[in-house]
């Protein structure tokens, strides 16, 4: 199978939306690039490439640069929606929702239920998110439970390139409103993507290796630290099942009660903040309905309740590792 | 004077009924049963009428409206009953009750929706546009909203936006003299509107909004000038609101008599009326018929609505998501 | 003492403030009313009054109109709180976050911690939330878990006209970034309320009522909804321990685990959304630190995963009620 | 020319502390011992230089600046040395490292920060005015931000609001033909600024962002103006930025040949010294000793990074509240 990066991943992604749907649209701040410029069109392709040839191939009637004006095309996206297209449009960094909140929020995550059902609004909003990459407070937040918190939003979390291909195709397919997060930090990192078509369902989570010991639920980078501390634990002699949600909202909260009954342990991995935070949220919903299946406090192994701060010693210190999660492990299945 | 006289009658009938509608409203909120905050529209009605009036009646046009948003939904043809059922929270009100007086809808006729953000249709009329364009429908979205509006960011970002993407929208500032209770003489930094439309780049045009006839001329010249392909427009459409801020609000900001004497002189139905009669152009009786036949209209509404029964429990849930 | 609503309570509040420290200012739309118009000045003291009559005491360099600039507005109280006031601005309703979420949470929320430490953000923002006055899905919002989630801001969530007022002075006084929620349904709520100045502290649970077979945590409307059905479930011989945290962020976790200890069982009510809100967040904090002690599933009541509907009786059926934490205390107690 | 000798002195070493800073960023980063991101300054100088310096070096006149902060910030008077410490992410950083590039700030003296967010300056310059009219300190708040920030609404939603208030803020539009690798001439619909300007009521000017002399002549105007209660004015200031958007920027959307020739024609650095030496105003010598003394305070400040060791671990958690 091919290997290529998340970023190409996404690329493959949209470009196959395009061409099967003419009333896909991208939309954002120098997805293209070069607009209005004198040099090379087509000259970024977003801020890390994902949408770089797209412009080429499908055209200024296809692919929109925008101003610096996210309320305006994040708006225009939903309203493009609720008219007849399936806008993918970039709301650059998650942080920047501060500037977009409103259409995000109130409009697109609401027009359905506020009126009463008679209309769809199918967009997509991919956004970066995540620490690691030295951007410091205003450039790395995750802020996926706001979405999640947010009825009427989906919220996308994927966790390898395989996955983001085949999400991006169930987003720009759905019909309501899908938040997509790309981590910053693994833009550039490789996997196995077959070549043609194919979806990754919303809602379902992914087993990404079995055990009977501890269930860990890790979601985006956070997967691929929880399989580094789960091998590790594995020669210890500790076996743990790790899940990967693949969606925020939709939540598969039956796949990990499921696990947890098995294993009696859970620990949840998650790069957001702590309060009111994906972690907690997990948390609640399993030791509400799986309680007497539990034989160990729920561990949450998340930041702490700060920002993300900028020199690189800190910034990893905030970062869930697989060290910490690992401790984690070991301290639910008593240090087994 | 370039309308025919069923278009005159169809705009008188289009004003008659926002009228007595928002009248209607303003007598019921009083007795207590109609929930929520109602923002009523009477003395704008030129705006709407003169205005939507030139969008064809498919969805392919498109209107964004404000939490001042039965008047618009009339003019673009929602059905008033079904409207008057969602003011009152009832099973087939419009949107199923869940919307209310401010999120009053029907996308299937190009009405994206009164809007409880203000501002927050501004932009949803861009995206409208860009469909038209991208779908090649040459279909135009108006974007209604109010002078406190014209202050917000949102606006002013879609105006840019619309104006570098030459997307077809107007863009009609409804200067009804206050938002809440807070002038927009003061509000709007500068002054002057259709300036301030220039610094986008943007063609504008102030009209008086008692002058149906006004209005609807700039807004006709306009939108021709939309599908034309010349990009965004937009006008400045200055009058008086009649009643409160929202229902219930008593108003004490205004000079008094304000209001008094628009209605007395200025009031936007007089003022086409005697314009019509006058000319010799549609009778009396006509204009009366009208008025009778929208009087049992709105008196049904309110008999259908006090009716009806609330809506299922079953459906808190449900509409949230097409899928989950 | 003197029986006042709670609209009165915050009013004493802010005018005690601003007589006492005149870098305490006042922003908002209509917060005096009749800015620039012919008729009477501050006509109307904000949109439910709870600022009457402070713009014709304090004058028009202390209490300012706004337009309709909520980014703009709220940023300059971002930035005059960094040189030098002490301003108190309202975001009308909570949901208008989406036009002001930049200022709230990626400036105000980080300046101190992005500044390394060298800055203070001394302001309030007081903003309206909740159901139950057939206001609809965008104005009834209780975002207050989005404003938790965020590091930099504190939380308050009064529950009473004497609460307010207190915690009112406590925020004026704090020297970070405060939001302050204050339900439109309460706004004519009658309390009892002493007239001099008193501060209610941060981060300091109340305890509303003792008991030993229940803990019950509740904040803000939920109060009042919690007392009633803990007077009923008193009737059947079930005695909840009613905890008011007052404040979602600081969270006085170790009041609710001390409580927790004594009765074994937890009910968590609260208006917000279910997914990563704050029963969500408490929940996971007792569940993980206060897990041996619980002899039954932390139970949330709150809203489902919808926005608030229009009509009353679909708003009604929204909001927790007081049968339905009666209900959820008899699952955790065993019926009892 | 109505700078005196110390004046222009003061000036050219403000601009050839930017520029060398930021041309020694540029090498820096090559090396891969920067972290983050890094938006250069570089050819832009004369504005942070020609309009900085009108204000007072106390607290009570303030700057908000933007991602692109470096020059702001030393025009402002921020210790070079601890800004290159945060750059580099070290202990003793002018944010103890929890900065970085896009957050240098140092309130005490003014400086509000660089900011991460497109526009998110415009509307604290707004509150730093309100300080100053509320406690009558005769301050004045200078907002710098890009040609892209002037399509954010948050921008123009600030003018306005400075305007209704007759806040002393000065509005200064540095547009470097780009925002990322999108042309101004193109984001910025109807394509005159200082038009948009007055469309919120606000005077502006446009100036030639090579010329020192002509930036701080209409900065110095409008300040001037601002300080005698007239409220806001505009800034619209015309130049290139030399590097890419970013460090890593490939830059492939702009001409070839644009940036050389611009560094070889119309270097503000140059264009100032051919000025003043052509008028006999300076000598040679005490430019070139500025040169000098501004390369030994880069090198220091550069070999200080270096060697400066992390921030201390337990600073992650702190800061983030004043109490908790
Ligand atoms: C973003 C936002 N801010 C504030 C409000 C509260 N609000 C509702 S209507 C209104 C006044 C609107 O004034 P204007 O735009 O002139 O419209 P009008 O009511 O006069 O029709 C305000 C402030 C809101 N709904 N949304
Ligand atoms: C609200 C927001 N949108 C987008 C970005 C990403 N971004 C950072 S700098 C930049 C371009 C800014 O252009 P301009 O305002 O002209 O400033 P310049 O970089 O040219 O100095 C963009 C789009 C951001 N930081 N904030
Ligand atoms: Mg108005
Ligand atoms: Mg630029």
């Amino acid at each position: 199978m091919p290997v290529i990066t998340f970023r190409e991943a996404l690329n493959a992604a949209m470009r196959n939306e395009m061409k099967r749907d003419e009333n896909v649209i991208l939309l954002g701040e120098d997805i293209a690039g070069g607009k209005g410029a004198g040099g090379q069109q087509d000259a970024w392709g977003g801020v890390l490439g994902a949408t770089a040839g797209l412009y080429t191939e499908f055209g200024p009637d296809r692919v929109f640069d925008t101003p610096i004006s996210e309320s305006a095309f994040i708006g225009a996206a939903a309203g493009a929606a609720v008219t007849g297209l399936r806008p993918v449009a970039q709301l650059m960094f998650v942080t920047f929702f501060g500037v977009a909140g409103d259409a995000l929020f109130n409009q697109m995550a609401k027009f359905r239920y506020m009126f009463g059902g008679k209309t769809k609004t199918p967009c997509v909003i991919r956004t970066l998110y995540g620490a690691g990459t030295g951007a410091a407070s205003q450039h790395s937040d995750c802020y996926y439970p706001i979405f999640t918190h947010v009825p009427g939003l989906k919220v996308v979390v994927p966790s390898t390139p395989y996955e983001a291909k085949g999400l991006m195709i169930s987003a720009i397919r759905d019909d309501d409103p899908v938040i997509f997060f790309e981590h910053q930090a693994m833009s550039g990192d490789k996997g196995e993507v077959p070549d043609g078509e194919y979806t990754v369902p919303f809602g379902e989570a992914r087993v990404v290796r079995e055990g009977k010991d501890a269930t860990v639920v890790a979601l985006g980078r956070m997967v691929q630290f929880a399989e580094k501390a789960a091998e590790e634990l594995a020669q210890d002699g500790v076996e743990c099942e790790l899940l990967d949600p693949r969606t925020a909202s939709p939540l598969d909260s039956d796949a990990i009660l499921k696990s947890v009954k098995k294993t009696g342990r859970l620990v949840i991995v998650d790069e957001s903040l702590p309060r009111c935070g994906l972690a907690s949220d997990i948390s609640a919903i399993i030791s509400e309905q799986g309680f007497h299946t539990l034989k160990a406090p729920i561990r949450r192994v998340t930041p702490q309740h700060n920002h993300v701060p900028f020199a690189p010693n800190l910034e990893q210190a905030h970062i869930p590792s697989p060290e910490k999660i690992v401790e984690a492990v070991k301290s639910v299945t008593g240090g087994k | 004077m370039d309308l025919d006289q069923e278009q005159l009658l169809d705009a008188y009938r289009c004003m008659r009924t926002i009228r007595m509608f928002e009248d209607r409203l303003h007598d019921e909120f009083a007795t207590g049963q109609i929930p929520g905050f109602v923002h009523l529209y009477a003395g704008e009605e030129a705006s709407a009428a003169g205005v939507i009036r030139h969008l064809h009646a498919d969805e392919t046009d498109t209107v964004a409206s404000t939490h001042r948003g039965h008047g618009h939904s009339i003019a673009v043809g929602c059905d008033v009953k079904a409207m008057m059922k969602e003011i009152y929270g009832r099973k087939g009100g419009l949107c199923n009750a869940k919307g209310g007086s401010m999120h009053i809808a029907d996308v299937s006729i190009g009405m994206l929706g009164a809007n409880g953000i203000v501002g927050g249709g501004t932009s949803l009329s861009c995206g409208a546009a860009l469909t038209a364009k991208v779908k090649k429908t040459g279909g135009v979205a108006v974007s209604f909203f109010g002078d406190g509006a014209f202050n917000q960011g949102m606006t002013l970002e879609a105006m840019n936006f619309a104006r570098v993407y030459d997307l077809p929208v107007l863009f009609v500032l409804e200067d009804n003299g206050y938002a809440e209770s807070t002038a927009s003489s003061w509000s709007i930094g500068g002054g002057d509107p259709v300036q301030r439309a220039a610094g986008f780049g943007i063609r504008g045009e102030k009209v008086d909004g008692r002058d149906f006839f006004a209005v609807t001329h700039a807004a006709g010249e306009a939108i021709k000038a939309i599908r034309d392909g010349g990009g965004p427009r937009f006008i400045h459409i200055d009058f008086l609101r009649y009643y409160g801020h929202f229902e219930g609000d008593a108003t004490t900001y205004r000079p008094k008599n304000e209001v008094r004497d628009e209605r007395k002189y200025l009031d936007p139905l007089n003022l086409f009326r005697a314009r019509v009669l006058q000319g010799e152009i549609l009778s009396e009786d006509a204009l009366n018929r009208i008025d009778d036949e929208v009087a049992s209209l709105i008196d049904e509404a309110v008999d259908e609505a006090r009716e009806a029964p609330a809506p299922d429990l079953s459906t808190l849930t449900t509409d949230v998501y097409v899928s989950y």
